[in-house]
């Protein structure tokens, strides 16, 4: 709560003291009145400041409900009398006279101008505190509370505009003639002390007649013309004449800041008067030293905020229920499939399709390998296919694999050491086939690099340690490269056929990288592939060994032949909610 | 003119390109680079998902340096403070995630040199998660959906290099109701995206990524080297092309 | 001040690695030698990226989170087949075969589960792309491609369908070879980035 | 006996990791955290068998001095890298990133042009020789049809990813489309791709199918054997 104020000099001191710090005056007598104030009211009468948003346009409801209320002229019954805030309409339709048309709290501001010398240090009390609060609230958005107290004043205005004209012009002469000159005393002894307002020359104070606040409130309740003091206000303000808007709810106060900041008793008296909107001076932008980066992230700030406020496209409700119910059929419908092709059919009976070309030369180089063929096996598959690596891997490492014959194996996957082991032992079971594990190659992209300038060294630096990495030997009769994916299979391609140009390259490979090595195989790097357990089959059957994929092979074109269904169901369905930007975000 | 000869031409007229835009931006504006509907509706649904508080999930791919598509694993680590520069009016819901030690390493020191030049390394704790999931493709697989099932329910980027196991990635977070956006992948990777998720970078478009929110000097000359360079190969395959049909070549 | 001495081993390195390319024989011996460390390094960062995994499931211990439990056993487990492999080798026969049925059973089922979302996910193509010339040519290359996978057409090469049927088994070639090439020219222009450090993704942005 | 054990924890884990397609619950957590552990344990047991110790332990236990010496410099980086882990060293890490990123953008680059660039425009336009179309007798119209179809569609896919915008003449409005001719050819571009990838999504479901089939067949078997007294 706000500490005592001195009478006399306005100087602010604390609850307790009895007199005051600066003056010395006593403040015993002030404080008690204070707190005879009736019940109904607040403890303390400044806290009506406290309620009316803090800011003088509350002062004035304030004054006026202090008014409404005060004893002096209070009917019986107090509260009822008071006009809910809100309520700013006065029942217009009531006609009355001259004197009854004053408001009441207006009569008892100038009665107590009259009868007490010193009446208006209550006043005066109030606007210096409302004067801190306003200090305090500096930086709150004054707008939005001066619009709606606008709003107020003027629909009293509007209230008050169906009186004779005459009327309210001889109000506002006797107003102004009865707050006679001996307020200026205690008024500019403030405005000395507070140092707040504008230099003002002597012309000037001698032109204001009648410069006194409560002449200007007086003013303000006739709601005639514009007191003087608001032309000032106003060509002050930006120096030229205002230009009122055109329609009324456009009517809302644009202070410019620099005005605010600068003469508190300045402001006090602009921002009652409802001025219409001014020209906000555009200040001056201050120089900062900001680096690019800085920049940026201003820029993108400001375009996160931009892109926030920008109208968002609809985000349609997921139908979260409804995809896991068809998830679960799609999944049922699949494996209830595959479990009744595997367990309730008898295995495929096919016959054997013509070999496409790539077998041919497969099967023409394994019948050419020598007996004591040494043969480098790459293993670039990761453990999910294992199983489908198996099945095509099969018929082709049966006919390589035997005894006298030298394999070496090296591997790019963690996995690739045990599952080459465990694919070579189903196959080699019988058989004695030595293996050299040469070991696991990972970062498959710097071991290419290496492969592609292995041109010999031009000079060598004995103190140099000895690479870690295995080198190849170049004098195998053929590589062999299981892989399972595309671009795995591109790399050691590019490797080998530039570490061994001369040796020949055969490729198996899962279903997943078939289609775009073709033309490696057309181009000659490669001398022949095998991929997918589709092509797998018929390699097989002109084997003789396809027992294990015809196990599966029902179940497999039941799977595809589900996917072609499905994917045509998909666009039957859905071509009619297709997606109505038609352009896809590509 | 050998092929490898030709190779070195090409090299020598890329950097030469990308330096010279590269100065030339410093004193000029360049503003001729095509609207992406797909990174448009990637910031909204980041913004979106930052105002829900909803997680975002940011994967940088399997593997730093592959050799079919070189440079992928690069590429996502240069998008990676597009992402945190969004991170700095929030606490924390970031998570990176990364199929690889590597990238991990190079996201998590990429992230705190951010927080340690931009804000404050405090947040930084809070703020990102980078971590590794799996250190295999289906190891990250696993890894990502189980231990952040939750997490998949704001944004989801995938950058970098990754294979058709994406489509896991892609459906928990579409079924969580969240908002998906790919970058980067194999040909596996993007053939398999291409069914359910809409903002879909394909082929040399992942590299219209980085620094597009707030396009940089050195992302706008990257594009404009790279449409240079892609014009010079077009005219150089017809040219090549009637030259070895004329038997010349 | 403090960036400078990364970027000039990055820039060193990265010229050295490009001129091996031209200078073959020259740069043989330093390359390898480069090559070799850079696997090094890699394989250490490969090695804190585990210990960003052992971290992440110890925070989640140490904070008793939700799912807790969970970052227990994988706990447990790394160290158990970290401790074996060190000490039993992976040539121990319990070792191999442990590790073995775990991944493949495990690796096989995730991928079981794509087929899966896959068939499920294709229901959604139209409504998620639309009609435009892509997603045409995807419908029409999927259904005729897993026709082809099911051994439909395989005749001899020569014959007026095995010469249709080679021809559109090179058809996604073309698309392939100009996906390769444009991701070729992007990875080409991020590469030189680096070289030129004009992008540093090593912390010093 | 061991077998059946071994196809026994098999069984089980497959049928928790299939259980996700009901809805995520506590059996999957259970196998896929288990499958976390395991994953992580051996790709360390494999990165220190097979990368830390032949290529650090060894040339420094079998080496010389001056061997010893050349490996201070990998010594150190890894020191530097492991440092750069507290936050108080952050900075330090960077080195041995640098490092790393480097030698990973050399390779990017040489990859790129090397290995992909050069190789695949070399295909396309060899596709052009006249001696190949006439090498194999009959339908050479096949042969020069091809060629054709594979010059516009690399044409056609490479138009498509054109990152430039049109600035249109007529009324200064900057659109957000490519130039005509390249919209054009886009659109060409657009259906190969569509082609290329509807033939990958068709070969991914193959493999997967054939690991659902191999999946539901090992339960059969090992189910078969347990009611079966093994």
């Amino acid at each position: 709560m706000a500490g005592l104020i001195c009478p006399e000099c306005g100087a602010e001191n604390p609850d307790e003291a009895k007199r005051c710090q600066e003056c010395g005056a006593l403040l015993i007598e002030q404080s008690q009145r204070a707190d005879e104030q009736p019940a109904g009211l607040p403890e303390d009468p400044l806290d009506f400041l406290a309620q009316a948003d803090d800011d003088l346009p509350g002062l004035l409801h304030a004054l006026k409900h202090e008014d409404d209320q005060s004893p002096l002229t209070d009917p019986p019954g107090g509260e009822e009398s008071v006009p809910p805030e809100g309520d700013e309409h006065v029942d217009s339709s009531e006609e009355p006279d001259a004197e009854e048309t004053l408001p009441e709290w207006l009569i008892r501001v100038r009665q107590r101008a009259q009868e007490e010398e010193d009446s208006v240090g209550e006043v005066t009390q109030k606007l210096v505190v409302a004067q801190d609060h306003l200090k305090e609230d500096i930086s709150t958005s004054r707008h939005e509370n001066f619009s709606s107290w606008i709003e107020g004043i003027r629909d009293e205005d509007g209230a008050k505009e169906s009186q004779p004209a005459e009327e309210t012009a001889k109000k506002a002469e006797t107003g102004a003639e009865e707050a006679p000159s001996e307020d200026e005393g205690w008024l500019t002894k403030i405005r000395k002390m507070e140092g707040k307002f504008i230099e003002e020359t002597d012309s000037e104070i001698k032109d204001t007649d009648g410069d006194s606040l409560l002449q200007w409130l007086v003013a303000l309740e006739e709601g005639t013309e514009q007191p003087e003091v608001l032309d000032e206000a106003t060509e002050l303000a930006d120096g030229a004449p205002v230009d009122v808007p055109a329609d009324d709810d456009e009517k809302h106060i644009q202070q410019p800041e620099s005005v605010l900041e600068g003469d508190e008793l300045e402001v006090t008296q602009q921002m009652i008067v409802p001025t219409p909107t001014l020209q906000a001076e555009q200040p001056e932008p201050p120089l900062v030293d900001v680096t690019r980066s800085e920049q940026l992230q201003a820029d993108q700030l400001a375009a996160t905020i931009a892109d926030e406020k920008a109208a968002r496209a609809v985000v349609k409700s997921r139908k979260a229920k409804s995809t896991w119910a068809i998830r679960l059929i799609v999944a049922v419908v699949l494996i209830g499939s595959v479990v009744f092709s595997l367990f309730f059919r008898e295995p495929a009976v096919l016959p054997v399709a013509p070999m496409p070309s790539q077998h041919e030369d497969m099967i023409s180089w394994i019948e050419e390998l020598p007996a004591d063929a040494r043969l480098l096996l790459v293993f670039d598959y990761q453990a999910a296919y294992a199983a489908e690596m198996a099945l095509v891997a099969e018929p082709v490492l049966e006919e390589v694999i035997h005894p006298g014959r030298q394999l070496s194996v090296l591997y790019t996957s963690p996995m690739g050491g045990l599952l080459s082991q465990a694919l070579l032992s189903e196959i080699s079971a019988d058989r004695d086939v030595p293996i050299d594990d040469l070991g696991y190659h990972p970062f498959s992209a710097f071991t290419a690099y290496q492969a592609g300038i292995s041109a010999p060294a031009a000079w060598v630096i004995p103190s140099l340690p000895k690479s870690g990495r295995t080198f190849l030997a170049d004098d195998y009769e053929g590589i062999i490269l299981l892989s399972d994916t595309f671009e795995g299979a591109r790399v050691w391609i590019d490797q080998l056929s530039a570490l061994m140009p001369g040796t020949p390259l055969n490729l198996i490979l899962s279903a997943q990288a078939g289609p775009m090595l073709m033309p490696y195989y057309d181009s000659g790097q490669v001398s022949g592939m095998i991929s997918g357990v589709g092509e797998a089959r018929n390699f097989s059957a002109a084997e003789g060994r396809s027992g294990a994929i015809l196990i599966r092979w029902r179940a497999y074109q039941t799977g595809i032949l589900l996917m072609v269904t499905l994917i045509v169901t998909g666009v039957l369905f859905s071509s009619g909610q297709v997606n109505d930007e038609g352009e896809v975000n590509a | 003119m050998t092929w490898t000869l030709m190779g070195w031409i090409v090299i020598g007229m890329a950097a030469v390109l990308l330096a010279a835009f590269w100065i030339l931006f410093r004193t000029h504006d360049f503003d001729a680079i095509r609207y992406s509907a797909a990174i448009q509706s990637l910031q909204c649904a980041q913004s979106s998902a930052i105002e829900r508080g909803r997680s975002r999930q940011l994967v940088l791919g399997n593997q730093l340096n592959g050799w079919t598509y070189p440079g992928l694993g690069l590429h996502a680590l240069a998008c990676l403070p597009g992402f945190l520069s969004q991170e700095s009016v929030v606490e924390g819901g970031l998570s990176v995630a990364a199929g690889d030690g590597a990238l991990a390493v190079f996201a998590r020191q990429i992230t705190r040199q951010y927080y340690q030049q931009g804000f404050s390394l405090g947040l930084h704790q809070a703020g990102v998660q980078t971590m590794l999931p799996g250190p295999t493709p289906w190891s990250l697989t696993a890894g990502l959906l189980s231990t952040h099932p939750q997490k998949f329910s704001g944004s989801m980027a995938l950058l970098g290099y990754f294979g058709a196991e994406a489509l896991l990635w892609s459906e928990a977070a579409l079924g969580n109701g969240g908002d998906v956006f790919s970058a980067g992948g194999t040909l596996a990777g993007q053939s398999v995206l291409f069914l359910n998720v809409r903002d879909l970078l394909i082929g040399e478009r992942v590299f219209m990524m980085p620094g597009k929110p707030d396009a940089n000097r050195v992302s706008l000359a990257g594009w404009l080297t790279e449409d240079v360079l892609r014009l010079l190969l077009i005219v150089g395959l017809v040219v090549g092309a009637i030259l070895k049909m004329v038997g010349v070549l | 001040m403090k960036k400078l001495p990364a970027i000039i081993v990055s820039v060193t390195i990265g010229l050295t690695v490009l001129a091996g390319y031209f200078f073959q024989a020259e740069l043989s011996t330093v390359l390898s030698l480069i090559v070799d460390w850079g696997i090094l390094l890699a394989g250490v960062a490969g090695l804190i990226g585990l210990g960003y995994l052992a971290q992440y499931h110890l925070t989640r211990l140490m904070k008793r989170e939700k799912g807790a439990f969970f970052s227990l056993i994988t706990l447990l487990v790394f160290l158990f087949i970290l401790v074996a492999g060190l000490t039993l080798t992976t040539q121990n026969p319990f070792y191999r075969n442990l590790i073995l049925n775990v991944q493949v059973s495990v690796e096989a089922s995730f991928l079981a589960v794509l087929a899966v979302t896959l068939l499920y996910a294709s229901l959604k193509l139209i409504r998620t792309r639309g009609w435009t010339p892509m997603s045409v040519g995807f419908l029409i290359s999927a259904l005729i491609s897993l026709v082809l996978n099911l051994g439909v057409g395989m005749t001899e090469s020569g014959t007026v369908l095995g010469e249709l049927v080679a021809f559109w088994r090179r058809l996604p070639i073309v698309g392939a070879r100009g996906i390769l090439l444009g991701m070729a020219i992007g990875g080409l222009i991020v590469g030189l980035r680096v070289l030129l450090s004009m992008h540093r993704p090593y912390g010093e942005e | 006996m061991n077998d059946l054990i071994w196809g026994v924890v098999g069984l089980l884990l497959t049928i928790m990791i299939l259980s996700y397609l009901i809805g995520d619950n506590v059996f999957f957590r259970f196998a896929a955290y288990i499958f976390i552990g395991l994953t992580a344990g051996f790709v360390a047991v494999m990165l220190i068998n097979k990368i830390l110790i032949p290529y650090l332990v060894t040339p420094i236990v079998t080496g010389g001095w001056q061997q010893w010496l050349w490996m201070l410099i990998p010594l150190g980086l890894i020191l530097l890298l492991v440092m750069g882990q507290w936050s108080k060293f952050a900075s330090a890490g960077s080195i041995p990133l640098a490092y790393l990123a480097g030698l990973t953008a050399a390779v990017a680059v040489g990859g790129a042009v090397f290995g992909t660039l050069i190789p695949q425009a070399r295909a396309v336009i060899e596709a052009f020789d006249p001696a190949g179309w006439y090498a194999v007798p009959g339908r050479s119209w096949l042969r020069v049809m091809d060629a054709v179809v594979m010059l516009v569609g690399v044409i056609g896919t490479l138009s498509y990813f054109h990152f430039g915008k049109r600035r249109s003449t007529d009324d200064a409005v900057e659109t957000s489309n490519p130039p005509r001719l390249m919209r054009a050819l886009g659109k060409v571009g657009q259906v190969f791709i569509g082609i290329t990838l509807g033939a990958v999504f068709a070969s991914v479901f193959s493999s997967a199918l054939i690991a659902l089939i191999d999946r539901v067949l090992f339960v059969g078997e090992i189910i078969l054997k347990l009611i079966g007294g093994g």
